[in-house]
């Protein structure tokens, strides 16, 4: 039996306030094995873990159970302090006596009896450890970002500034992402082409960053500091080598009616194209499904006209594999579809937009030239009605239930433009609350309303009816003046709710890193590492982790890139020590174990065993440690139990039951 | 009869957690205080495929009332395919408790991610009034065990 | 006041509303095509029975005015259901004996000859017991 | 039975087997036992009859350890047993030479014992090619019954005829199944909780942890059980309450799910008469319906059932919703 | 000489159980074994042979000798109590009961095991004779008469009346005490004499009956202990413990701790020669291989306990095990594989 002691934390008065530690202590104190407790006010500041130093050399502890928050907080710091005083990390178990018990209990007599089981199981576990020492895994330093647009490109230039290869993998033909879809960006209204556009080019231009481009992750393996991953080089049929970027086959092309999505539908683009002017790279990609070539197999006029001679029909799918000590996700992310909002006419009327295809309307490439018209009959409009919260803040399955935080900023910054370039055109906010918190925000919206004279009505639309005049009645309430109003409007923006790229869950499948419901990646910890997926090694930029704006989003990718950088920075990572292990006197070298082992850590070799004086030669599983990590699906798939789980073994997890079954 | 109020039936339940998702999802539910019954015991394991059914039957022959076993939401498993097996194992292990007379709903499984605080507790409210429904564990209980 | 709390307790048991999830958008309000005939409007259902003044809900005009179209149900993002709060505050008034807004004696004038026997069966299931 | 003998004796002259594993007759009518034969003269002995019940492909464990070849008689059902431990290592095929040997169904001498024959002396009709009646020459006087009644249930419902890994084989067999296979299990499944709770409360009270189930059990192969290691503090071999032995029962079917081939082999030891094969029936009842049809043994390649998943497997739940 | 209708045994059943614990064969879920009798137990006097000895009734397959009570970090110990109520054991045949005597020799030999003689002293055994002796036994080899079974009654059965003969004190007491179901019988002693006849007639044609002990005694040992035989005769053995388990003379166990979680309990359960770990020690098994397991069992049987027993055979001839092995092996088999050896030398 170990010396164990035991610290209970009261954690101010979190944990103290409903449990009665001083009860916890002489409780702990009665346990067989336990040689010490006592209580403090925050065992996890310097003072607290010197006690546990104290203890551990003055009682010569073997053994120490902290009751105070989650493990997964504060376990490495008692686990450190309890090194520092000369234990094995590995022989300290906390109990969760704070989010488990004392913030969800009221009654201090329940929460008391509930941390004193708590504590008891812990006691039981800790007796039962064994020191482990984690082992060591190499870091290949090279980084892969997911995604180009402006959060990849940032985290991916950060990187590459600091002296590892990056390799950035963006599924369209051009990195630049959303950003390069807007006009304007607010607070402060500049172009967002002039002051993207360079950074996409440091990107290409960047030696230690290699571009992706119209490819994709398709698999990914191995754990931190060592991932492996095929990435899905599409087929462009252009040869990037030749191609000169001329733009000659795009005129030529004679397939020209497919909807441009960069242009979100609203204009077309030829079967061979470039998204964009500004694409970078700066190489075509045909469109095979709408390509009267790879249709039909007659046409090849843009292999006629090519002078470089790059078009090449015959290119193929590529897989790359290539061997990363970080990813960053930096997947971003799309307006949601609006067919379950019939009341706002979006799917019957062309002059009811997204706020996302008044963006390329208002823009000079864009459908329009950058003039403001109407959809449906290229008239100016007069009256523009916005929708704010279109599928945000929803409590049923229509829409999200989160605020997609960027809306209210990009519509003040819409009505502002309109005012500013057409003054005669009247335009009306219906809103339910203006959320302006960063630099500068409430400001640019009081603008708006002041000195723009944007009309804010304060209340939500009920709908809007197609006229036969063309018109839109726009039926809404005023909540202020008690009153409801018909507007007849000429355009209606909807302010539609943002939502992670759908491919996200299948990536985040492949990085096992854990995802809400809504397909937002979720953060190490909601505030203190906002920027990691609890998977180790990966990292998360931009959109993909919640909603947020351009410079909110940069800012992160910055985040992002130091914690790769951080960690690519390392030659050696310590290794969970919490590995699988076989007995070999138990195992049957049956290979059940080897079929449920996600990582291939398990092979078998011929050893010749000594079994209680049974001398012979027998098949064993063996686990490679530094492959090893430490699900435990061999060791249930085991029958005769000769796979156990260090730190989580068959013993201890039953000590565990059998404590709290008490 | 008798004038002493009928003591309250606390059931012993214990919750088998995945470190990865559902345990965060269980701190996650704690610092948004969003109670549930105090019978409910977490143990912390990797993932739920470190669930041997044997705990399981521990659990009850230690005269545990009811046990539930949360993990990462299929497709989500830190380790890729962990829960996976284990929910095959579970489908399996429930099935034949049921099959030997063992009520229903005595054993559950849930998965709540890290994001799923709310999940967590009313899952854990919800089944807790389910074994106070269905009262004390006495199919699998090893009487020795008890107090 | 501890009628008021009993009785939005019981609207809220009736509709089955959490008129906490209001976020006081106005969509309801919005979307209501009896809103002019009304004195407490559609938002404002919400805010009553979470101030507990149910007295001044159901000796309202709105009460009898709602058409029950259930647009504020359908569009309502935060699933609040003006439109189930005042059908319950209307069933505490029908429940109580001689609460009825119609009487069969009051029929005849009311009768025309278009209107659908149904229509006669439904506001009597609506506006008396 | 005596093709079988003659050609053994001839792979044994030729040196192509070093032993030959197959039955000798025991000193009763109906007990022969699992035995090797190594010698031309041991053969004498030799039996191959309706009481060679015995499935010898656990033999084949530690048979795979010795020098040579071993020869050895399997019935179509040993061959999935066979099989399934070939595809988990723990026989060396290299050292097998397996005759399959034609059944006609395997007789149970306690269902003799219930049909009221007892004191027997002599038997006719057991021989592999006998009648289908079974004459007793008993201390109490002349009886008879039909093979078919005298059959152990798993023959009942044969998973059939065909061997499924052989080197040659010798004799015909016949098709015995004249029963669902499981009938048994959707009878108990109909019961209700409590109903089903007293069933095998009944069963299992008898069982006095004799491990005859587990040791016969090709499935059961470890080198050393749980319930014999320290490993999870479950080497508890008292029958102190029912608790126990549900445990016991419970994970050994656990264990063996999805290897398990039926082959019946733990309902045919049991001193107790408890129908063990019901467990490992409803687990594989349970196997086919969820994840589609498996039968252990009956291939090299394919994972069983709970070393793999698919992605959209039944959820857990499905056991309440059954009801 | 009593007797009493088959028709009024459940009366005289219920009349014992009235007075104190009564044992009997019952048959549950299709077998028969040695149980509590009550009015819901099918008791079941025509099976030959329960499929556990009724050894269990004086030596149970488990029980616990002291609890160990833990509160915080103080331990108190409390014995369990021994045996105090009387108690009756109602048919009991000949063979189980010389199984007895093998247990008498080893539990209540110096030193005394306390609970098993207590069970003993508060026991009354009343045995009844073989009506229909079967196949599988071999009582008489061992000088068993299964038609004259002696204990504290014994009994008959002949067609549809029970003849009850007291044979010791307690037999007597506890015959008194059931005076008004049993009537006095003179012409018993004619019946009963006619039935032990026809007994022993069959038991002379069974085909174990011929079973020589020839040279098994306590003064072999060595011989028969480094006899090339058991390499061979071991193999089938599956290493189950079915044979020790249904034995009535196997006595061995092990005693092991439970944890309950709120201390210990100490209880001793059979443990069988045959398991891969019996008597495993820290070091390992002193037995390695299943050879040497098997050979234990029947050495034992055969030649160490004779040796130290006075000649007495630890075997019964109750042929349980010629029932019951999986294998199909069993102490016969043993027995006549050394015979025949014998004969070819």
């Amino acid at each position: 039996m170990q010396r164990i002691g035991v610290f209970v934390c009261h954690c101010g008065t979190n944990i103290a306030a409903t449990v009665d530690v001083k009860k916890v202590v002489e409780m702990a104190l009665a346990e067989p094995g336990v040689v010490h407790a006592e209580d403090y006010q925050y065992m996890c500041s310097e003072v607290g873990q010197e006690k546990i130093q104290n203890a551990i050399r003055e009682k010569n502890l073997g053994g120490v159970v902290v009751c105070s928050c989650s493990p997964r907080m504060h376990e490495t710091t008692f686990r450190n302090a309890a090194q520092k005083a000369g234990l094995n990390p590995y022989m300290v178990e906390i109990a969760n006596i704070r989010e488990h018990c004392s913030w969800i209990h009221k009654d201090v007599k329940e929460a008391t009896e509930k941390a004193v089981i708590l504590m008891r199981a812990a006691v039981a576990k800790v007796n039962l450890n064994t020191p482990l020492k984690a082992g060591e895994s190499r870091v290949t330093k090279r980084a892969l970002v997911i995604g180009g647009g402006i959060a990849g490109i940032q985290t991916a230039l950060d990187i590459a500034e600091a002296g590892y290869p990056v390799d950035i993998v963006e599924k369209t033909p051009s990195i630049g992402g959303r950003m390069s879809q807007l006009d304007k960006t607010f607070p402060t209204l500049d172009c967002s082409s002039c002051i993207l556009t360079p950074k996409m080019v440091d990107a290409s231009a960047h030696p230690n960053i290699t571009l992706y481009t119209y490819s994709e992750v398709e698999k990914v393996s191995g754990f931190v500091g060592d991932f492996t991953v095929d990435i899905r080089k599409k087929a462009r049929s252009v040869d990037m080598s030749k191609c000169t970027g001329c733009g000659v086959c795009q005129e030529k092309c004679p397939s020209k009616k497919i909807p441009s999505e960069f242009n979100r539908g609203l204009s077309n683009r030829t079967a061979i194209y470039t998204p964009f002017a500004q694409a970078i790279p700066n190489v075509p990609v045909i469109d095979r499904e709408n390509c009267i070539k790879f249709k039909t197999g007659k046409c090849g006029v843009c292999s006629k006209v090519c002078q470089a001679g790059a078009i090449d029909y015959n290119q193929k799918d590529e897989i790359i594999t290539e061997k990363y000590g970080a990813i960053v996700v930096a997947t971003g992310f799309d307006m949601i579809k609006l067919d379950k909002y019939d009341e706002y006419a979006y799917s019957q009327s062309k002059d009811v937009i997204t706020s996302l295809e008044l963006e390329r309307i208002m823009n000079a490439a864009g459908p329009t030239s950058g003039h403001l018209e109407r959809l449906s009959d290229g008239k100016a409009p007069k009256e523009i009605v916005f929708i704010q919260c279109v599928g945000s803040r929803c409590a049923d399955d229509r829409g999200k239930s989160y605020c997609s935080k960027i809306c209210c900023m990009y519509t003040a910054k819409h009505a502002m433009l309109i005012r500013d370039k057409y003054p005669d055109v009247n335009v009306t906010v219906f809103y339910i609350d203006v959320r302006t918190p960063g630099k500068n925000f409430d400001e640019f919206y009081r603008r708006a309303v002041e000195e723009y004279g944007v009309n804010y009505i304060k209340g939500q639309v009920g709908k809007v009816i197609p006229q036969p005049n063309g018109k839109l009645l726009v039926q809404g309430a005023d909540l202020i003046d008690n009153k409801q109003i018909l507007k007849e409007a000429d355009m209606v923006v909807l302010a539609a709710a943002i939502e992670p790229n759908p491919d996200v869950r299948k990536i985040a499948t492949m990085l096992t890193a854990s995802i809400d419901t809504n397909n937002f990646l979720t953060e190490a910890h909601a505030k203190l590492r906002p920027v990691e997926s609890p998977t180790a090694g990966i990292f998360l930029s931009g959109v993909c982790q919640g909603p947020k704006d351009i410079p909110e989003t940069v800012s992160q990718a910055g985040a992002a890139a130091v914690k790769a950088i951080g960690l690519l920075a390392k030659d050696k990572l310590l290794t969970n020590p919490c590995t699988a292990h076989s007995d070999e006197l138990l195992s049957n070298g049956c290979s059940q174990c080897a079929h449920v082992c996600p990582y291939g850590a398990i092979t078998y070799e011929e050893r010749q065993v000594n079994d209680h004086g049974i001398r012979e030669v027998r098949r064993i599983a063996v686990v490679n440690d530094a492959l090893c990590q430490g699900c435990g699906a061999c060791t249930v798939t085991c029958p005769s139990g000769a796979m156990d789980l260090q730190g989580f073994s068959n013993r201890q997890i039953q000590a565990e039951v059998d404590a709290i079954c008490l | 009869m008798s004038i002493e109020a009928k003591e309250e039936f606390r059931p012993k339940i214990v919750a088998f957690c995945c470190n990865w998702c559902s345990y965060a999802g269980a701190d996650l539910a704690g610092s948004s205080r969003l109670a549930y019954p105090a019978d409910v015991k977490i143990i912390r394991v990797p993932c739920s495929c470190r669930v041997n059914p044997m705990f399981i039957l521990r659990a009850f022959e230690r005269g545990a009332d009811g046990v539930i076993l949360c993990g990462c939401h299929p497709g989500d498993c830190h380790y890729t395919s962990g829960n996976y097996y284990a929910r095959r194992r579970m489908t399996l292990l429930f099935s034949m408790l049921d099959f030997i007379g063992v009520e229903n709903g005595r054993t559950r499984v849930e998965w709540v991610s890290a994001a799923e605080g709310v999940k967590f507790s009313t899952t854990m409210r919800e089944f807790v009034d389910k074994i106070r429904s269905l009262g004390k564990n006495v199919r699998l209980e090893d009487l020795r065990c008890r107090n | 006041m501890a009628t008021g709390n009993k009785q939005a307790e019981l609207i809220k048991e009736i509709s089955g509303v959490n008129p906490l999830k209001c976020m006081k958008c106005g969509k309801c309000s919005a979307s209501c095509p009896s809103y002019n005939e009304m004195d407490i409007k559609p938002h404002q259902f919400v805010s009553y029975v979470v101030n507990e003044d149910i007295e001044s809900l159901v000796n309202s005009k709105s009460l009898w005015k709602c058409l029950s179209c259930f647009a504020c149900v359908e569009r309502c993002p935060r699933d609040v259901k003006p439109g189930k709060l005042i059908d319950a505050a209307r069933q505490l008034v029908v429940r109580e004996r001689g609460g009825d807004y119609l009487s069969p004696n009051e029929i005849p004038e009311l009768l025309d000859p278009d209107t659908p026997q149904q229509l006669l069966v439904s506001a009597f299931r609506r506006y008396r017991r | 039975m005596q093709e079988l003998i003659n050609r053994a004796k001839e792979l044994l002259a030729d040196g192509t087997v070093a032993r030959v594993l197959g039955w000798k007759a025991g000193d009763l009518p109906f007990n022969p036992e699992p035995a090797y034969f190594e010698k031309e003269e041991d053969f004498a002995d030799f039996v191959y009859d309706g009481f060679c019940g015995a499935n010898l492909s656990k033999y084949m464990i530690e048979a795979s350890k010795l020098e040579g070849k071993t020869l050895v008689c399997l019935k179509p059902c040993d061959t999935y047993s066979f099989r399934q431990l070939m595809k988990e290592h723990r026989v060396n095929r290299e050292k097998a030479y397996i005759i399959g040997v034609g059944c006609r169904g395997k007789l149970d001498v306690n269902k003799i014992r219930d049909l009221g024959i007892k004191g027997i002396e002599s038997v006719q009709g057991a021989e592999i090619e006998g009648s289908d009646t079974l004459t007793f020459q008993t201390l109490y006087g002349e009886k008879t019954c039909s093979y078919a009644d005298a059959m152990l249930e798993r023959c009942h419902v044969c998973k059939g005829k065909e061997h499924m890994i052989y080197d040659e084989l010798i004799g015909e067999s016949r098709e015995t199944k004249d029963a669902d296979r499981f009938a048994e299990v959707e009878k108990i499944e109909a019961m209700s909780p409590e109903e089903r709770f007293a069933y095998f409360q009944k069963e299992l009270s008898k069982c006095i942890r004799c491990n005859a189930c587990r040791n016969v059990c090709p499935a059961c192969s470890c080198r050393k059980c749980v319930f014999d290691s320290n490993k999870f503090d479950s080497a508890q071999k008292a029958n102190v309450n029912s608790f126990e032995e549900k445990m016991f029962h419970i994970i050994r079917a656990f264990h063996v799910a999805g290897r398990c081939t039926d082959c019946g082999e733990c309902s045919r030891v049991c001193p107790q008469g408890i129908p063990l094969h019901l467990f490992n029936r409803k687990f594989i009842k349970d196997i086919d319906e969820l994840y589609g049809e498996y039968q252990a043994g009956a291939d090299d390649e394919e994972r069983g059932p709970l070393t793999s998943y698919t992605v959209d497997d039944a959820e857990p739940g499905i056991v309440a919703e059954r009801g | 000489m009593y007797q009493i209708a088959k028709e009024n045994l459940t009366a005289l059943f219920q009349k014992i159980a009235s007075l104190q614990e009564l044992y009997l064969p019952v048959k549950n879920a299709g077998q028969v074994n040695f149980g509590v009798w009550s009015e819901d137990a099918e008791v079941d006097l025509d099976t030959l042979k329960s499929v556990k000895s009724p050894k269990d009734v004086f030596f149970p397959q488990s029980e616990t000798l002291y609890t160990c009570i833990r509160n915080g970090k103080k331990l108190t110990i409390e014995p369990e109590a021994l045996q105090e109520q009387h108690f009756v054991v109602f048919g009991m045949k000949a063979c189980d009961i010389k199984g007895v005597e093998v247990l008498d020799r080893v539990f209540l030999s110096d030193p005394v095991d306390t609970f098993y003689a207590a069970r003993r002293d508060h026991g009354t055994i009343v045995a009844l004779a073989c009506h229909e002796p079967e196949e599988t036994c071999f009582c008489q080899v061992f000088g068993t008469d299964c038609a004259d079974p002696a204990a504290d009654v014994a009994a008959w059965m002949i067609e549809d009346t029970l003849y009850w003969k007291p044979m010791t004190k307690k037999g007597e007491e506890l015959t008194a005490s059931l005076a008004d179901l049993l009537t006095e019988d003179d012409s018993a002693q004619e019946k009963v004499e006619a039935e032990q006849a026809a007994i022993r007639a069959i038991v002379e044609k069974l085909p174990y009956s011929n079973l020589s002990l020839e040279g098994w005694n306590g003064d072999v040992l060595m011989e028969k202990f480094n006899s090339p035989l058991w390499d061979e005769l071991y193999k089938p053995c599956l290493a189950c413990g079915t044979c020790t388990f249904v034995c009535p003379t196997c006595q061995c166990y092990d005693i092991k701790d439970y944890d309950t979680g709120h201390g210990v309990q100490r209880y001793r359960c059979w443990d069988s020669c045959m398991y891969s770990d019996f008597t495993m020690m820290a070091h390992g098994n002193n037995r390695t291989t299943q050879k040497e397991r098997f050979r234990q069992r029947f050495m034992h049987k055969l030649v160490y306990f004779p040796a130290n027993n006075g000649g007495m055979y630890s075997c019964v001839g109750c042929g349980r095990c010629v029932e019951k092995c999986p294998a199909a092996l069993n102490i016969v088999k043993v027995i006549k594989a050394f015979q025949k050896q014998g004969g070819e030398q």
